[in-house]
This record gives C-alpha cells, sequence and structure tokens, in this order.
C-alpha cells in the first residue's frame, strides 16, 4: 500500500520539478510565451474534455465561459478599476453560475442537438458582449497594461491553473462520478434506468468544466492584456479549436488535451513563421490527417493510457480478484 | 446451391469460425443450428460479404463470391434478414419493403410482391405510412421478413427470424417459412427454436463453438442424443 | 526583461531588424496584404535610393502574420522581439492586434509605429514606445467633414449607423459627440453586425425617420450593399456620407457601380491629394500588383519612409535610439506631414489631415477642405429617380 | 396497501392508444407475467412504470407512493429495476463497469462498488465475461447483462422485458432459474416473455393484454385457457 | 404598417436565400447525418467558380450555375470518398470527430481560394443585380425573388427524389443504417459519395444565384455555414421542404428583429428562436407537418 502510494507520488513530483525548472533552463520569452499558451490551451481543452470527452456532451459554445471568465477580469478593471487579477477569483464563480441556465436548458437536449443548442448560445454570448457597449466598451475592448514585464510569473501562474484543472479532473472520473459521466455519454436511458439522474451529472460535469474555463479565460485577460467580444467568445478560434485540441490529444484520457494543446500551439506557431500565407492551410491539412489517421487522438491511438481511469480499475481488479 | 468450403473467419484476434464447410442444394430449407455465441451470425454475415474470412472459400451458383463487395451479394439473389432485424427506423413501413426491391428483377414485381408480403402479414398493411423505428418488436421483425421477401431471392437467409415474436406468431412464421420454400425459394435458416426448425428443415447444421460438429436430415438429428442433451434439454 | 533584446540589438552584426506584423491569413487578409505589398514597394524604392543601408547596416524587415487574431499578434511580437531581437516593431492593421502588440511593445520597451489600428485610446495611454503617424485616432476620421458641415451643409438632423466593430463603434461615438455639441438632433442611430446579406430593415427604417444627412461607418462590401439597397428603396437623404473605411474603396465602386455616384466619405488620403508622391506611388502600384490601392497601402507605404527616415537619425540603432528619432520625425510622405506629438491626451500621435471625398462620375474628387479639393460637392444629391 | 398498484393507466402516441385503461397490482414476492400479442403495449407499459414516457392518464403507486410522473432515476431509486427488451449496453464499458454503473447507486466507494458488481455477476454467471467490452458481448450475453445491471441497483421490483428471447432451450432453462434466484432473494418481478415454457412456468400470475387492454388475468393454467388469449395470442396449437 | 409589410417582404425574401444556401445542408446533415461545418465553404467555392466563369468569359451567374454545380458535385465526391468516408470505418469515442474532420476541410478549402484568388473582396455585377419592383410603396427585389421561386423549385425537385426514386430512398436508407442498407444490395459507399456530391452541388446552386446579390471573398463561408445550420433544425433534420419553412422563418424573424429592436441584434433574435425551436419543438416545423 505504502509502496503504491509512494509510485504514485513519484511521476507527478518529477514533473512538479521539472516544470519549475523549465522557465530557468528555457530562458527566451517567446519559448515561454509558446508554453504558456500551452497551458492555456491545455487548461481549456481538460475543462471541455469533462463534459465532452467523458460525459459525452459535446459543447460547440465553451468560448462562452472562457470569454466570461475573461470579461470577469477585464470589466473588474474596466469599471471598478480593481486588478483584474481578482479575475482568477470572479471569472470562474461567473461562469458558473451562467453555466446553471445554461445547463438547464441545453441538456434536455442530446447528440448533435446539444451541440448545436451550445453553439447558438455561444454566438448569443458573442453578440450581446459585442452590442452591450455601456456594460462591455463593445467591440472596442478592454485593453490593460501587463503587471509583469518578465514571462516567469505568468509562466508559473499558468502552470498553476493547468495543474488545478488536471487535479479535478483526475479526482472527478477516478470516483462515481466518472463511472457515472462514461455511462450517461454510452447510454443515456440505460443510466437512467439505473438510477443515474442524468441531468444532474451532466451539471456536475460542466460546473467544473465552466469553472476552469473561466479560470483560465481570467488569466488568459491578464496575460494577453487585451479582449474583446469577437476574440474571447469566438466560434472558430475558441469554441471549435479546443474540441480540436481535444480530439488531437485524446477524447477522454486525462493528458490528451494537453497534448493536443502542445501540438496545436508548436504547429501553428511554426506554421506560422515559417509557412507564410500558407500557414493556415498547412494546419487544415494536418487537421485532416489527425482525424483520418488517429480518430481517438494520439494518446487514444497508443492505446497504453487509453481510458485512464478504466485501464487502472482492470489492474487494481486483477490483484484483487486473484 | 451455396457451399461454404473450410471457411475460417476472426474478429481482430479473435477465431470465431474454424474450417466451416456445408453446403445448400437448390430448393432445400436448411436450418444452422447451435448455442449463443456459436458463430451463426458469423456465418451469414461472411456469406452476404460483410466480413472476411481468413481462409476457405464460398460459392453461390457455382460462382465464388468469397471477395466480392457486399453490395454484390445482394445482386446475385441472396437476400438476408439480419439478426436485430436491422430495419431503416425512420423510413415507413413501405418504404422498407421497397428497399427491399431495389434490383431490376425485383423492381419490376414491387408491386405483386408488396401484396403478398401484406397478405402474409396484413397489420403492415394496416401500419404501411408508420415509420419503422415505432413498431414494436414483433411487428418490425414481420417487415424485416417482408423487407427479405421484396428481394424475390433465390437464396433467403433468416437470422433468427422468431426472436421476440408472439407463439401465435412464432407459429405463423414457421408456416410462412414453409411456404417461402414451397414456393422454391431456397432457404437458410438459423434459430434457436431448435424443435421447431429441426422439424421443418430438409437438413440441419449444428455449429459448435465455430465447428460444424453434426449434420444430417432434420428429424434425424432430433433423435440425436447429443443434440437431445445440448439443446432441448432433454 | 527588456535588456536582454536591447544588447542583442547592439552587437547585431550589419542589420537592423524590423518587425512587422499585419494579417496576412484570416478575415483582414486583404487590406494586410496590400499593405506589405506597399512596404515592399516602398523598400525597393529607398534601396534604389540607398536609404536601406545606414552606416554600413542595412535595414531588414520581418514579416509576421498575425492571422487577423490577436493571440496570434502577441505571439509574433514576441517572437520578433525575443527570437529575432527585432529593435523596431510596425505593423497593426485591426485595432484589436494593435492593441495587442501595442502592449507587448510597451511593457518590452520596443517603439512599435503603427500603420493602420485606429483605436482613439491605443494613443492614449500615454505609451511612449508607441507611435502612430499615418494612421489617425478613429475620432479624428471626420474633422475635415465637420468643416463641411458647420461651413457649408448645416444638417439639422442626422442619422448614424454603423459596424459594431471597434473602429465603427468609436468612430460612431465621436460623430455622436461632436453632434450633440452643435445640438444637431440624431433621429436615427443603429449598429449592425458586418456581413449581413439585407439592410433593408435597417434602412427602411431610417427612412422613415427622414434624416437630412447619413453618416455611415462600413467596410467595403456591406457599403455597396447599403447604397445599393437604399437605391431599391428610393430612400433619397439629401447627403450620404461614409466615415472612411469602405466608401472610398475601389472595390466599393465596383460593386455598387452608378449607385455609389454622389456617395460622399471622409478619408485619409486619395491617389488625387496634392502630397508629392501619392499619384506616383497609385500608378505604380496599380502597375505592380494589377490592382487599385486605398488608403490603407498608402499607410503603409508612408510608414516605410518614416522608418527609413527615423533611421537614419538615430544615433544608434537601439530600441531608445530610435524611439529618440522617432519622437523627432518632421517630414513629408504621401500622406501629408508626420510629426509625433502629444496633444489632446494623445501621445506620439501625428496630427491627421483629413478631406471629405464625392463619388463623381466614377471618380473619388476631393471635395473638402477647399484649398485641396479636386471637385465641387455636389449638395443637395439628386433624387434617385432623378439621375 | 399493495406493492405496485396501477390505476387505469392510458398512453397515447399521437392518434394511437397504445395502453388503454390497464390496471393491476403486484404483490410482494410475487412474479407476475405479461403476455400479449406484438405490439399490444407491453413495453410501454414497462416504460410507464418506470418514467421514460409520461401518462396520458392515470396513477401508479409503489408502495404506497405515487410515483407516476417521477422522473426514471428516482424510480430506480425507489427501487424499481429493468431492462430494455433492445438491450442498452454501455458499449465502451466493460462488463464489470457496466455493472458497476448499476452499484453506485447504493454507494460512492469504488471498491464497494466493484465487488457488489462482482457479486451480481457471479449470481448471473457472467463472471467469466467481466472485464470484455460490453459491445463485443453476444446477444444472450447482453441480457445476462442487462439483467445483472439492473440487479446492481438493488431493485425490489424488477422489470423483465423479454430477457429469454433468443436463447436455446438449454440456455432458456439456465435464464429461469436465474429468474427463480432472484425471486428467491427477495425481489418482486414483472416479466415480459413470449417463450411459453418460461412465461407459464414461472408466473404466479398472468396478465393478458390485447391491443393496450387486458383481456385476462388470472393463474397461468386460466389465462392459457382463457378463450380469447388463445386467439389472439397463443394460436390454436396451444389449444 | 408599410414599414411592416416591407419587412415582411425582406424577411420572406432574405429567408429565400437563406433556403437556398440551407438546401444542400438538409441533404447532407438533414438526411445523411453528417454535420458538415464545411458546407459554407463549399458554397464559397461554387460563388468562385461562378465568379471566375464570369469575369473570365463573360458567363452570366445563373448560367454560371451550371458550371458551378457539377464541379462542386465533382469536389463534394471526392470529400466523400477519400475523406469522409474513411472515418465511417473506424470506431471512435465521439462521434463528434467527424464533425472536425469537416473544420479541416474547411480550412483546406478557404485558404486554397486565398491563395488563388487572395482575400480580395470580389462581385458580379449584372444588369438586373439591383432591379426592383414597386407595390405601392413596398420594394421587391427581382433578383432576389427569382432566387425564391428557384429555391421553392429546387427544395421540391429534392423531395421528391428521396421520397420518390429508389436512389433517393437508397440515400436515407445508407444514413439510418449503413450495414443494413448493404443486405439490400445498396453500394453504401457509392451512395454517400453521391450524397454528398448532391448536397455540395446544390450548394454551389445557392451560391452561384446568391453572387449577383453579394459579394466574395475566401472567408464568406462561415456566414453561410451558421445560416444552413439554424434552417436545417428549424426545418427539422431530414425534411427536405423544411430549407424552405426554416429558410423563411429565419429571415422574418431577423428582418423584425432589424426593424424593431436593432440591426445589432438581428442575429441573436434568429438564435434566439432557434434555441426555442430545439427546445419546444424537438423535430422542427417537420412536427407541424407529419400530425
Ligand atoms: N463485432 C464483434 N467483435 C468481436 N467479437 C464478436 C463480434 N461479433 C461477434 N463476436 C463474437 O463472435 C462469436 C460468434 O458470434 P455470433 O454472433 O456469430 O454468434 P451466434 O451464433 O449468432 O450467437 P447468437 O445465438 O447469440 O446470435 C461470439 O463469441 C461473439 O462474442
Ligand atoms: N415512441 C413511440 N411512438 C409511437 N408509437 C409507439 C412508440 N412506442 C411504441 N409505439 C406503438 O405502441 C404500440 C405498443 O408498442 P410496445 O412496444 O409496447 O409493444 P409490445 O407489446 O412491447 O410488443 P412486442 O412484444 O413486439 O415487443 C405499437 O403499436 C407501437 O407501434
Ligand atoms: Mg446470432
Ligand atoms: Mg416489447
Amino acid at each position: 500500500m505504502i509502496s503504491t502510494g509512494y509510485k504514485k507520488l513519484v511521476v507527478p513530483t518529477i514533473v512538479i520539478i521539472m516544470a519549475i525548472a523549465l522557465p530557468f533552463v528555457i530562458k527566451a520569452p517567446y519559448f515561454q510565451h509558446i508554453i504558456i499558451m500551452i497551458f492555456i490551451w491545455a487548461t481549456l481543452g481538460t475543462a471541455w474534455n469533462l463534459l465532452g470527452g467523458y460525459a459525452g456532451q459535446v459543447s460547440f459554445g465553451h468560448a462562452a465561459f472562457f470569454g466570461l471568465g475573461a470579461y470577469s477580469a477585464g470589466l473588474l478593471i474596466f469599471h471598478l478599476n480593481v486588478s483584474p487579477w481578482w479575475g482568477l477569483a470572479l471569472g470562474p464563480v461567473i461562469s458558473m453560475v451562467v453555466a446553471i441556465p445554461i445547463g438547464l436548458v441545453c441538456f434536455r437536449l442530446r447528440g448533435p442537438y446539444f451541440a448545436l443548442a451550445t453553439l447558438a448560445l455561444g454566438e448569443i454570448f458573442r453578440l450581446v458582449f459585442t452590442n452591450w457597449v455601456s456594460l462591455t466598451n463593445g467591440a472596442q475592448g478592454i485593453l490593460i497594461l501587463n503587471t509583469f514585464s518578465t514571462k516567469i510569473p505568468y509562466y508559473f501562474i499558468a502552470f498553476l491553473i493547468w495543474g488545478i484543472s488536471l487535479i479535478i479532473v483526475d479526482r472527478m472520473i477516478k470516483s462515481k462520478l466518472g463511472y457515472y459521466f462514461v455511462s450517461i455519454r454510452e447510454d443515456q436511458d440505460a443510466a437512467e434506468s439505473l438510477g443515474i439522474p442524468t441531468t444532474r451529472y451532466k451539471m456536475f460535469a460542466l460546473l467544473p468544466s465552466a469553472f476552469i474555463a473561466g479560470l483560465v479565460g481570467a488569466f488568459y485577460m491578464n496575460y494577453i492584456a487585451f479582449i474583446d467580444p469577437h476574440v474571447v467568445f469566438s466560434l472558430s478560434d475558441i469554441s471549435v479549436m479546443v474540441i480540436l485540441v481535444v480530439m488531437m490529444g485524446g477524447v477522454a484520457t486525462l493528458l490528451g488535451p494537453s497534448i493536443g494543446a502542445a501540438i496545436y500551439i508548436a504547429l501553428s506557431e511554426l506554421f506560422r513563421a515559417w509557412l507564410g500565407s500558407a500557414n493556415v492551410l498547412a494546419f487544415g491539412i494536418i487537421v485532416c490527417l489527425v482525424i483520418l489517421f488517429m480518430p481517438n487522438g494520439i494518446i487514444g491511438e497508443l492505446g497504453t493510457l487509453k481510458r485512464l481511469f478504466i485501464r487502472q480499475d482492470k489492474k487494481a481488479m486483477v490483484a484483487g480478484g486473484n | 446451391m451455396l457451399k461454404v468450403d473450410n471457411v475460417s473467419v476472426s474478429y481482430g484476434d479473435m477465431q470465431v469460425l474454424w474450417d466451416v464447410t456445408f453446403e445448400v442444394m437448390e430448393g432445400e430449407l436448411v436450418a444452422l443450428l447451435g448455442a449463443n455465441g456459436a458463430g451463426k451470425t458469423t456465418i451469414l454475415n461472411t456469406i452476404s460479404g460483410l466480413l472476411r474470412p481468413h481462409s476457405g472459400n464460398i460459392y453461390f451458383l457455382g460462382k465464388e463470391i468469397t471477395r466480392i463487395p457486399a453490395h454484390r451479394v445482394a445482386e446475385l439473389g441472396i437476400a438476408h434478414v439480419p439478426e436485430g432485424r436491422r430495419l431503416f427506423p425512420e423510413m415507413s413501413v413501405k418504404e422498407n419493403l421497397e428497399m427491399g426491391s431495389l434490383l431490376p428483377e425485383a423492381k419490376k414485381k414491387r408491386k405483386e410482391t408488396m401484396e403478398w408480403v401484406f397478405s402474409l402479414f396484413p397489420i403492415l398493411k394496416e401500419k404501411q405510412n408508420q415509420e419503422a423505428g415505432t413498431l414494436s418488436g414483433g411487428q418490425q421483425q414481420m417487415l424485416a421478413i417482408g423487407r427479405g421477401l421484396m428481394a424475390l431471392p433465390k437464396l433467403l437467409m433468416l437470422d433468427e427470424p422468431s426472436l421476440g415474436l408472439a407463439p401465435v406468431l412464432v407459429n405463423q412464421v414457421f408456416e410462412i417459412v414453409k411456404e417461402i420454400n414451397r414456393r422454391g425459394i431456397t432457404v437458410l435458416l438459423v434459430e434457436q427454436n431448435i424443435m421447431h426448425a429441426l422439424k421443418m428443415c430438409t437438413r440441419a447444421y449444428v455449429l459448435e463453438n465455430g465447428r460444424v460438429t453434426l449434420h444430417g436430415i432434420g428429424t434425424e438429428l432430433l433423435n440425436n442424443q447429443h443434440v437431445k442433451e445440448a439443446y432441448l434439454g432433454i | 526583461g527588456c535588456g536582454g533584446g536591447t544588447q542583442q540589438g547592439q552587437e547585431a552584426q550589419d542589420v537592423i531588424k524590423i518587425g512587422v506584423i499585419l494579417p496576412l491569413t484570416g478575415t483582414e487578409a486583404m487590406f494586410g496584404t496590400m499593405e506589405k505589398n506597399s512596404m515592399e514597394m516602398a523598400y525597393e524604392e529607398l534601396k534604389a535610393a540607398g536609404k536601406t543601408t545606414i552606416n554600413g547596416k542595412e535595414i531588414k524587415l520581418i514579416f509576421e502574420d498575425d492571422q487577423s487574431r490577436q493571440d496570434a499578434a502577441k505571439a509574433a511580437a514576441e517572437k520578433l522581439i525575443n527570437q529575432d531581437k527585432v529593435v523596431m516593431l510596425s505593423g497593426g492593421y485591426s485595432s484589436a492586434n494593435t492593441n495587442v502588440i501595442a502592449g507587448t511593445a510597451q511593457s518590452k520597451g520596443i517603439p512599435f509605429l503603427i500603420v493602420t489600428g485606429s483605436a482613439d485610446k491605443i494613443t492614449k495611454q500615454g505609451w511612449q514606445w508607441v507611435f502612430r503617424g499615418a494612421a489617425a485616432p478613429s475620432s479624428k476620421y471626420t474633422s475635415a467633414l465637420w468643416d463641411l458641415f458647420d461651413k457649408q451643409i448645416k444638417p439639422r438632423n442626422v442619422a448614424i449607423i454603423y459596424e459594431n466593430t471597434d473602429f465603427g463603434t468609436s468612430s460612431a461615438e465621436a460623430f455622436r459627440n461632436d453632434c450633440k455639441a452643435r445640438g444637431i438632433k440624431i433621429v436615427f442611430d443603429q449598429s449592425y453586425e458586418k456581413g449581413a446579406i439585407d439592410f433593408k430593415p435597417m434602412l427602411a427604417n431610417m427612412k422613415k425617420a427622414n434624416p437630412d444627412v447619413v453618416f455611415a461607418v462600413s467596410y467595403v462590401m456591406d457599403a455597396s450593399l447599403i447604397v445599393k439597397q437604399m437605391r431599391e428603396l428610393d430612400f433619397n437623404p439629401r447627403l450620404f456620407v461614409g466615415g472612411a473605411a469602405g466608401y472610398t474603396m475601389p472595390e466599393f465602386l465596383e460593386n455598387a457601380g452608378s449607385a455609389a455616384e454622389y456617395i460622399a466619405s471622409t478619408t485619409l488620403w486619395v491617389p488625387s491629394v496634392t502630397w508629392k508622391g501619392a499619384s506616383d506611388y497609385f500608378n505604380k502600384y496599380k502597375e505592380k500588383y494589377g490592382k487599385e490601392p486605398d488608403y490603407h497601402g498608402a499607410q503603409a507605404y508612408a510608414t516605410m519612409y518614416i522608418i527609413a527616415d527615423a533611421l537614419a537619425r538615430a544615433k544608434d540603432f537601439t530600441p531608445a535610439g530610435i524611439q529618440k528619432a522617432l519622437k523627432e520625425t518632421d517630414m513629408m510622405t504621401i500622406m501629408g506631414p508626420i510629426k509625433f506629438e502629444d496633444w489632446e491626451g494623445y501621445t506620439n500621435q501625428d496630427r491627421p489631415t483629413t478631406y471629405v471625398v464625392q463619388w463623381q462620375k466614377g471618380k473619388l474628387e476631393v471635395v473638402w477642405p477647399e484649398e485641396a479639393a479636386s471637385g465641387k460637392l455636389v449638395f443637395p444629391v439628386p433624387k434617385w429617380n432623378e439621375r | 396497501m399493495s406493492f405496485l398498484e396501477v390505476k387505469n393507466i392510458v398512453k397515447n402516441f399521437g392518434g394511437l392508444r397504445a395502453v388503454n385503461d390497464i390496471s393491476f397490482t403486484v404483490k410482494q414476492g410475487e412474479i407476475l407475467g405479461l403476455i400479449g400479442p406484438n405490439g399490444s403495449g407491453k413495453t410501454t407499459i414497462f416504460n410507464l412504470i418506470n418514467g421514460f414516457y409520461p401518462l396520458t392518464s392515470g396513477e401508479i403507486y409503489f408502495q404506497g407512493r405515487r410515483i407516476d410522473g417521477l422522473p426514471p432515476h428516482k424510480i430506480c431509486a425507489l427501487g424499481i429495476g429493468r431492462t430494455f427488451q433492445v438491450v442498452k449496453p454501455l458499449k465502451r464499458m466493460t462488463v464489470l463497469e457496466n455493472v458497476m454503473a448499476g452499484a453506485f447507486l447504493h454507494t460512492t466507494s469504488i471498491s464497494k462498488a466493484r465487488s457488489k458488481a462482482l457479486e451480481v455477476l457471479e449470481f448471473c454467471g457472467l463472471y467469466h465475461r467481466k472485464d470484455m467490452d460490453a459491445k463485443n458481448l453476444t446477444i444472450a450475453d447482453r441480457k445476462r447483462l442487462e439483467i445483472a445491471r439492473a440487479l446492481a441497483t438493488e431493485p425490489k421490483l424488477l422489470l423483465l422485458d423479454e430477457t429469454a428471447a433468443g436463447l436455446n432451450p438449454k440456455e432458456t432453462e439456465e435464464a429461469i432459474n436465474i429468474i427463480l434466484k432472484i425471486r428467491e432473494i427477495g425481489i418482486t418481478i414483472i416479466i415480459v416473455e413470449h417463450i411459453m415454457k418460461v412465461i407459464m412456468g414461472i408466473s404466479d400470475r398472468i396478465l393478458a393484454i390485447s391491443f393496450g387492454r387486458e383481456i385476462a388475468l388470472g393463474t397461468p393454467r386460466e389465462v392459457a385457457n382463457h378463450p380469447e388469449v388463445i386467439k389472439a395470442y397463443l394460436g390454436e396449437a396451444y389449444a | 404598417m408599410s414599414l411592416f409589410l416591407q419587412t415582411i417582404i425582406c424577411g420572406i425574401l432574405l429567408g429565400a436565400m437563406y433556403a437556398l444556401i440551407a438546401i444542400g445542408m438538409t441533404l447532407i446533415m438533414g438526411v445523411m447525418k453528417i454535420i458538415n461545418l464545411a458546407h459554407g465553404a463549399l458554397v464559397m467555392v461554387g460563388m468562385y467558380i461562378t465568379y471566375f466563369c464570369f469575369k473570365e468569359w463573360g458567363i452570366d451567374p445563373y448560367l454560371g450555375m451550371f458550371i458551378s454545380m457539377p464541379a462542386l458535385f465533382l469536389i463534394g465526391c471526392l470529400i466523400q470518398k477519400y475523406l469522409i468516408n474513411r472515418l465511417v470505418e473506424v470506431d471512435s469515442i465521439l462521434p463528434e470527430n467527424q464533425v472536425l474532420l469537416t473544420v479541416g476541410i474547411m480550412l483546406v478549402l478557404t485558404e486554397t481560394m486565398r491563395l488563388i484568388f487572395k482575400s480580395d473582396y470580389r462581385s458580379v455585377v449584372t444588369s438586373y443585380s439591383t432591379k426592383t419592383f414597386f407595390l405601392g410603396d413596398i420594394s421587391i427585389s427581382i433578383p432576389m425573388t427569382f432566387g425564391f421561386l428557384i429555391a421553392m423549385i429546387l427544395t421540391w425537385l429534392l423531395h421528391l427524389f428521396l421520397t420518390r426514386t429508389d436512389l433517393g430512398r437508397s440515400i436515407r436508407a445508407t444514413a439510418q443504417d449503413r450495414d443494413a442498407a448493404i443486405y439490400m444490395g445498396v453500394n453504401a459507399s457509392r451512395i454517400t459519395v453521391i450524397t454528398f456530391g448532391i448536397g455540395s452541388a446544390l450548394a454551389a446552386a445557392g451560391g452561384s444565384l446568391l453572387l449577383p446579390l453579394f459579394y466574395l471573398w475566401p472567408d464568406i463561408g462561415h456566414l453561410f455555414t451558421a445560416k444552413a445550420f439554424i434552417i436545417t433544425i428549424l426545418g427539422g433534420m431530414g425534411s427536405t421542404m423544411g430549407a424552405i419553412l426554416g429558410g423563411l422563418t429565419l429571415g422574418i424573424a431577423e428582418s423584425l428583429g432589424a426593424t424593431y429592436i436593432s440591426m445589432g441584434y438581428k442575429d441573436v433574435v434568429g438564435l434566439i428562436i432557434f434555441l426555442l425551436v430545439l427546445l419546444f419543438l424537438p423535430g422542427g416545423f417537420r412536427s407541424f407537418t407529419r400530425r
């Protein structure tokens, strides 16, 4: 028992030590920036994965939560002159609060209808934030000056947020919740008949997901230092891209979204720098290839870590059963 | 007419059929029996071309059909009423039947065949404009058989046609199968209702764990000790 | 922080690296491409004149695509500053991306010369490293128009329509405030989401309000649809003025066809302005790229000249040295005189020259200010059915 | 107070009246058989009891508590489990995990859910399949999985919808044994089945319906000899 | 009153334009259940082809349709055959990965067009582009009215095709149960290829008809995709007549919103109607026509 508990801690400890050392090894701020962007997308992907990958409720509107988080931070300074860092506390809460009615509405729908409803809601947020100028400053957006001139504080905050999101998701899927989420994904009627209150459990997946998305959104505001509705509520650049990130890395795997994020950011940066105006074309081709040849994402196809919690059970099972 | 020769099939790494060999003659009603998971459905799907054997050959009317695409098998005159019905749930009963008669010859006689099917299953006529997905289980089974008949096939393969039917219908379905056979359509029947199947068939094969272990005239097998013990529980 | 970049810049071998961030893909790519072409054209000219090598060091432009997205703009800025060790940044098309680049440049202490991004606030933050020369703050696009209104048109009431982007909203806001200051009644005031197929419900509503003058801020294709659909509705304000952007562009005329006639607009530049080199630039660009440029291209072209001028005067090629040289700029370009001054809360902002133009017989004529005019304003414009 | 009381329930699908004024009661510990021609409304009755469809009219009481109008998961939590005629395995989960999903109703501990699930799998004779992905099971095993999963929720009343369909006589024997074992541990059962050997052999009482209406209710012998049942359902062969 | 009538007329005609764009999608998404985020990009490619024919050879866009349609049919077939069909065979956790594939396709189509035609705005101006007639003081656009008629005709033809022909029925059957269709002798992969081809050709038709009224640049597809989605759901998945019903509803809702709320909020009005229909009329307007 002690030895397995000890072993369990080895890998995370190594990761944490490496992560702390990293910005002192990779000193170039540009690469630090890229790593921060990877953390941002990894966190957002992890959030989406909880709802979309595990619970099977594919949301095309996660930009709404991301954007709400970002605007919570932005509006604090814009209207109240309060440090946008408080957005890290406020943003997730607001996202979560807004997620409740969204969930109540959308969870009445299933499959593609759910996806389309979230898509519509995401767009409604973008339009309202664009047009409600007195509250949001409309399309002019909110501009702040970065708090820190070096990347290192941002790096650690992003790392922390990512870590928190992984821990939240990991804890959830390794508990009863995880089984319930996957049951709902696999067959909602069967789940209902097994006494699973599906709407409530979908909500249990949505709320943390919105929380994390709001958190990372608030961080985004602080880091990028400018937001407007068109960007943070974007359908194509946020809502769809986050699904792509998760699918590239591996749906319903703990680390898939993070791997997807690393690939997405690294590839799009490389392409942007090398390929000039053909960069988006190249990215599109890669997207097609990944989905065709790795339909369950990189981790999913590797098969080793596939549906992490399930495999672990099995190992434990064999040990316990014999 | 149909010859399955030393066929072996696997799902991934798991082999489920081992050198299965059997034959169906023109005009016969051959039953394929076996426990759950013995591989009966797998054989039918292999004949239909949905699965590829890794060894062995299948011949139909003297022609090798082992590796031709699935939709071409249907064109040669093999109709398959699959396990689990596999109807088109959002199409009406009538449209489902029409889907059964896509091939040119069947299409020519579509009207008459449909009348015939309706006379066999009057409930289908009544519900002809209802979506197939909202039929009850038994009604769906009738529709599936009806759809198979619409092709006016040379060989009709039925996978557990009595599954989920009320007793009155079970008898009726078997009567219909006999009737179909009497009209000159060769039938390959997979059935769990062993007593019934053995009584009506010309010959039968017993499949156990992916291998053919017994075959013979239906009524003879009915008296076979092994069959009695293993399947009839007598 | 910023120290690293500076030192690297000093010991740079024999090139002066300038980073230029423009949208080369995505929704704004059309303008980004035009601006890149114009800058390259200006560079060629400067090179031919031997002005791209200063003290043995050659100016090198590094273009980066911001994909019309601001996180990409941020990444591009980071890369240029930290990887490529540029000593100066330029570019910025949309206000959103310009904001992000400006913020990054300011916190890193790298001079940033804006090409187009026009949101007022960018140069209103007191940011010493951010310069806006060839581009005007969006609220100042209408300076000449107000002059014209005050002196000649004296409208009693106006209608405002604008796209709900940064540029549209801030232009409309400035215009609205100016109206209020003069007691002009605003009878209709609405924004729209760009990319609509049908503007008629809005236009029909506006027609009912019966304004003297319509002021519209639109991108090019919306602009042409709006005027065409005005004709379809037989809606006849006495004057229709666009707030720069769409209403002056060649594509506007091409698409709106005869409906463009008598449409007026404010603008920062037209090929027929009297500044030296303006028509040369226009003709040369058209010849080289087979397409007419508009004021965006001219901004980029002028910006390249401003950069070369500042570098030629810079004591050293450190960011600080360049910042100082930029601050002391006093030169003529095809966009008019350029000086970076602090005024009305702006920092390092050139005082723009604006014009009112009107489409007449398929050509853009400058109608205001009078000293630059190439034609006479037609006002009130004839009704659609009288043309 | 009866264990389950169904009072005058009606269900319309558009113009079709699938269940027409059915009433019956179930006593604790009994097995009630439900028979009727295909499409007579048996599955619909299950869907009404377990809350999948809202009633058009009527009332349903379970242990004295009115349950119509409650969502399916609440009804399950009250102690009514069911299987589906068209099986609904949780495909990308293993057999064990499928059953655990049911077992979690009464625990949040993974190890408790696991041991409960293993116990149920043993009981239903599915233990040897526990690590197989549910999507790879044969039909018969899927039906068994349906039962196991429902049992894992520890129901007081179990609704079995054609769980013996597609089984050969030998396997049917096994299925009967499982059902009887379920009854032995004190679970009340309503069973829908077309195989007479099963339904007649194990039911205490049988309710026969046709076109959504009751045509007979009584002991198996009474129902089997009821002329209307013979006409509508059994056919002359059974007479 | 006349403002109201003008708004309604505008809404109907706008709705017809939307319907034109959405007809292809009712086939691809409604019938085949492929959520195709590249739909707008296909419309866009169709428009570019029409534009090219006009610019190079002076072919009127209404005739250019007869070039863009076969061209898009071909492109659609290739996409289905070499991309989407390959996904059918793999087993993935979320069926939505097919959606992402279409995102990739959308990017590729858009950027390819950008490389060929640059990002410039293009438009085709014809003699009839802005022709109108007046009923009282209500203005009615002639090319839009024409588009309205074509939309009706195309929808009706598509409906007949799907319900009255074996090919049409095979398309629906394949969408509902691929293996079962194969049992019936349907060459399922060819059917899906043809279907996607027809859907793309219809998208091209919509694009060609819209071109004289509208304009064109590589990113225009996003706009169309969003509208087509809403319409397909409004009309009811799988219902061909739904394209018209959904298009008209959306058009009228947006126009009313633009007149009586604000042009900036017109899309919000459309989206809210969309949500309401999703929630309260799960089958879309098809629920009305069925019972
Ligand atoms: N898609 C599949 N993937 C993997 N294994 C499969 C698959 N389908 C069937 N099998 C396995 O192949 C074996 C034979 O199955 P098959 O369905 O042919 O049996 P059957 O005789 O038709 O049984 P039943 O009477 O239950 O219909 C079984 O062990 C089954 O688990
Ligand atoms: N969701 C639905 N919508 C419309 N009609 C339905 C629906 N579900 C069932 N029906 C109809 O209700 C009737 C009763 O169906 P039900 O499934 O309850 O029959 P059943 O008695 O279970 O039959 P079987 O023994 O064949 O399973 C049938 O006529 C069926 O067509
Ligand atoms: Mg089988
Ligand atoms: Mg039933």
